[in-house]
């Protein structure tokens, strides 16, 4: 088991994420929010996880249920709240939204939506730290791909992880394969008995485990990331959980048959009561993790909405940065 | 009825009336009913016809087109036109090209939400109509009005060669209109159709632009006492030509208005021609208006700024009227 | 081990294939052919392995290297004369050439060249037959694919194959592994200790034979389609060999190395050994063999070349069938 | 030098003088060097620079958009253009997209074999223009000549914006001329050129027609006495409007050849422009001269008469000037 200290950071991130992420949706609820709001909730041991083990200089390419992981990496409640409410100060600047937000310097990838198409940029960016010399052998910066069980049968994601395998990198692609795409159940999605059989076909590592587990992700992703750094390639890590809300919140997912959501629990909840029950966190540390994760929330949601809107009359509307290649007609 | 209902109803009639008919997307079986619900409730009532696909958008279109080429009349949903892009090769290499290389034709409809809506960003707004023409062989239609979802959706079924369906999103639930399915008069799937008359200028549009478009022109008659005339292409591969030719000799000035992006595409075409076979009739210079170059903002008030809409149109018409 | 007389079907198709292959090549040094020719000089034990197991409302959708296949399938000699040399006459009309010729009545694909993109059509025939009951549980119609480990990887290929799986269609997808795409080594397209090792991932029984081994053919691709008729779902074949020719003719494949092709032998040269060893075929019956395939294949080319090539004036300009949709813009 | 040669003189050269560079494509490493050759003994003056991929050209891409943006300059060949179809995506919605959103450039090179061969059939001679310049972001380069294709190959990765440099397969071989690598002045990549002088009419074109368009002013000068003015677009997207709209202001007269499908892009894109900003100087209507709307024919035959050639420009030629 991982040290308590690394498992304290996990709740911690954890809790973030499950606080900001109840924020936005009420955001969203309250009319404050254009477009869509998706959730994690379920996910935040998995992704969580998965943040906190990489470091600066690692890279990182969340997709729509990993404010855990994005909050382990580094994120800050502030750029979410920006992003979300489309304030021209956040990493977006209002042009993109919610979970497309990224920071490439930062090595957090903004996702366009296109399920599958992230991975390969991670696997580019692995390969341009190899070329450069940058990589120290043994302990390597790795990167990270978030990915869906519907996800994994897109062509980009294939194309992807093959490329990753043969060049070796050391690239974790992380699936969370939570029961449903959207409103498709699993069978409907894939036929393997498990989606970690797929390892074996792409010659890399494959891990499995319940993503409902704080600590069996902890265990599980940590010794992906370890192997990765170690160089000893690709690694692909399949956990199982279930997604515990709709697809977004306009989504009530009355489509998840009850016996599916008896089968899977509450990450969050039960890494709560083993921490309680072990004696590493009392109800009144928990209780202080969660005021404080909703003071930063709702400080990051007073800040952003105090903040000024992007204007279509200032706008820079140009796609092209090289701006002087020519006349461009206007709009 | 509103346009998604009248979606629903044509997939509903189709999938009654002809056994070649399925449907193929993602989640779009019941009880779910597809993420606009245009399939809401046709899984239960047509089992076994109305089948999820996984998140596979070039396996989806090429299972189609095997599937059409056996005798059936495939109908894919992809969820929004903008995941489309990573089927573009087998519907634009593929499909379209089945005909001529091989005299068999391709009878597959794609059905693809298109359009904008605040909030949608950058990868749930887009205008797929340029990228799907350029190609040879697809037929690419966008219907804007209730009626025209339903029986285009028919025509496009009936149609031999393989269809892009343009389902502009915001008129899903916010364009409502009484019509009689019955009638056994609409014009054909290539035609384009004249909106409203009128004698000083054509607006030319498509898709959800014709709303902007017959708006702009009710202002310009009311408080500017210009008549225009719209023109709804319905069809912008093939285009039709005739219709839009015959309405600029009647006015002499014409705007073509899009959500699309500026560059190429059916605003460039239709000035293009135009300018190529209506020289003798412009009176003046042919004025695009088409969304900026840039991708589509995310936050709702870069994304009112990033198309044309009815004042944009009507700006444009006072100047052109005064040239 | 197969009858003999399925061994001769194979033996039959394999030599008039070799022979066809080799006087299309002559026609292009002959400069008699436009663009490209393609041989499947080392896989005609596998590809007509595939093509002779096939009947009547089955589907094919061969590649690049599948005369042999085509031969089984019932593809003519003359349909590929024509098409080769651009005749009006063959199934292209001479609007496509060499190896894209098809037709899709006589279930006979006509590829597009796009790697990997020919999976998915065949799968949706096979779909088409089980929604309109055309199928006999047990007995069902069946579809192979042709593909190589270079088309392997791409992310056309891996869609199609899960949907396959999914859908749990009596699809064969028909692998040669020949060592190189192009001039590039396996070890730069996939990363996987042998490429059947995706059946697991995909959920599909896999089979693995060596390709220069008729009879090893002829076995596992009949097991395979036995399997997939039977109503097992898809089968994936893995079989290694060697390309033994360039790319295409204009390709010397000066960049196999010599101790590759020490590796692999001549599965037609193979079969006509153990064939005649084992007393199936005199030299004689070998012989007649042989100058039959000379004799049709040289008929076909007379044939066609005496027949009519298309003609720019009469060409009928249309990519759509719906001819009066409107008014069409003249080119 | 041939053109080829000139392509893998500046790869040679960017890659010995800039670290970031390195190239990644299918079979393009040594001995082989690709199949065009372009990258012929590169992988072995540049070991572990010039990489063979597998065939992916989604992730080929993806791939490249990462390391652009973690610093590097990567150069992608795609084996023929026809094959970046199913990168389609990677291009225009996410290379094309990064720096809108993100306000970091996003500076890959992709080169793209295009163009027809006889005998090379509908998937092995496309034009990719058009598709890849509706979607904002993409800079789209189009070199017809030897010089071109040294020095914009330098500026498409000297650019900080994704670049499509299209490649012409017939001028690989048979484009033959002597020029200065060392010379300092060239026009940027944004820039049209005026190959040739002339004042009776415009002839504006791109990529391999650059030469059916000088071949037929020639035929025009000798046989006709018209003097014709070639107009070289170089950039396909952004256009160089200036240079358009003045060669136009001159004479008056324009065609614009392309052997891409006749559908949208530049041909469009340009008598559009020139109906909408240079009505005024149009003395008669704008002449476009595409390829055929079907998929590009195997037959050599039927291929030659599939896109317009020095003849066919020649012939708009007669009657644009008798207009
Ligand atoms: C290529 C593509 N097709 C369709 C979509 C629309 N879409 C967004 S999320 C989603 C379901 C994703 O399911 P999964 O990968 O399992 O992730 P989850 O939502 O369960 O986390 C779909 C179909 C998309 N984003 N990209
Ligand atoms: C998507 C795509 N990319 C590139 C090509 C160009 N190409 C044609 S054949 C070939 C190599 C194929 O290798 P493999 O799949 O192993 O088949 P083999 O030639 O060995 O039979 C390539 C790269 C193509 N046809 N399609
Ligand atoms: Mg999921
Ligand atoms: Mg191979």
């Amino acid at each position: 088991m991982s040290d308590n200290a690394e498992r304290i950071r996990l709740f911690k991130v954890m809790v973030l994420a499950r606080t900001c992420d109840d924020r936005m949706a009420k955001l969203k609820a309250q009319n404050e929010v254009a477009g869509s709001v998706f959730v994690g909730r379920g996910q935040e041991a998995l992704s969580g996880a998965a943040g906190i083990q990489l470091r600066p200089g690692d890279v990182f390419a969340p997709l729509i249920r990993d404010q855990a992981g994005r909050f382990g990496y580094g994120e800050t409640p502030l750029d979410v709240a920006r992003t979300v409410l489309g304030r021209r100060t956040g990493p977006m600047r209002g042009r993109d939204g919610n979970v497309h937000r990224g920071d490439w310097g930062a090595g957090l990838l903004p996702m366009i939506s296109h399920l599958g198409a992230m991975a390969a940029p991670v696997i580019g960016v692995l390969l341009s730290r190899r070329l450069t010399g940058k990589q120290k052998p043994g302990d390597l910066s790795v990167g990270i791909a978030s990915i869906g069980d519907g996800g994994m049968n897109t062509g980009a994601l294939h194309e992807a992880m093959n490329i990753a395998a043969v060049e070796r990198l050391p690239f974790i692609l992380l699936v969370a394969d939570n029961q449903f795409a959207y409103s498709t159940t699993s069978d409907r999605t894939y036929a393997c008995k498990h989606l970690v059989d797929r390892a074996i076909g792409y010659g890399v590592a494959g891990h499995r485990c319940d993503g409902t587990d704080a600590d069996a992700c902890l265990a599980t992703v940590g010794a992906a990331v370890a192997a990765a750094r170690a160089g000893k390639g690709p690694q692909l890590v399949v956990a199982d959980l279930l997604r515990l809300a709709g697809h977004g919140t306009h989504d009530d997912a009355s489509y998840v048959p009850e016996d599916v959501k008896s089968r899977f629990g509450d990450c969050l909840q039960m890494f709560e009561r083993s921490l309680i029950q072990q004696g590493v966190l009392d109800a009144a540390a928990v209780a202080a993790i969660r005021d404080e994760a909703r003071r930063q929330i709702e400080a990051a949601v007073e800040q952003a909405r105090a903040e000024p809107q992007p204007e279509a009359a200032t706008e820079d509307w140009s796609a092209r940065c090289e701006r002087d290649l020519v006349h461009v007609r206007s709009a | 009825m509103k346009y998604l209902e009248a979606i629903r109803l044509a997939l509903a009639e189709l999938l009654a009336d002809d056994q070649r008919v399925f449907i193929y997307g993602q989640d779009i079986a019941g009880p779910f009913g597809g993420a606009f619900k245009a399939t809401k409730g046709l899984s239960e009532r047509f089992p076994g016809r109305v089948l999820n696909s996984p998140i596979s958008e070039d396996a989806m279109t090429g299972l189609a087109i095997g599937a059409a080429m056996d005798g059936m009349r495939p109908i894919v949903e992809y969820q929004f036109a903008d995941f489309a892009s990573v089927a573009f090769n087998q519907l634009v290499n593929h499909a379209g090209s089945i005909f001529y290389r091989t005299g068999r034709p391709c009878p597959i409809v794609a059905r693809l939400p298109v359009g904008g809506t605040p909030g949608g960003g950058p990868f749930h707004c887009q205008m797929p109509e340029t990228w799907l023409s350029n190609h040879p062989g697809l037929v690419v239609v966008a219907p804007a009005t209730v009626a025209d979802a339903y029986f285009m959706l028919k025509d496009a079924v009936a149609c031999r060669d393989p269809v892009a369906f343009l389902e502009h999103k915001y008129l899903y639930y916010h364009l409502e209109a009484e019509f009689d399915p019955r009638v056994a008069e609409h014009p054909g799937l290539g035609r384009a159709v004249v909106r409203r008359q009128g004698d000083d200028l054509t607006i030319v549009a498509y898709s959800g632009m014709v709303h902007h478009a017959t708006a702009a022109a009710a202002v310009l008659e009311s408080d500017h006492n210009i008549s225009a005339e719209v023109v709804d292409l319905r069809c912008v591969r093939p285009l039709d030509e005739e219709t839009i030719l015959a309405s600029l000799a009647r006015t002499g000035r014409i705007i073509i208005a899009s959500e699309g992006f500026p560059f190429g595409g059916p605003t460039a075409e239709v000035a293009a021609l135009v300018a190529e076979k209506g020289f003798a009739y412009l009176d003046a210079p042919p004025v695009r208006l088409a969304a900026r170059d840039t991708p589509i903002p995310f936050h709702p008030e870069l994304f009112a700024e990033h198309h044309p809409d009815d004042q944009a149109i009507v700006q444009a018409a006072l100047e052109l009227a005064k040239y």
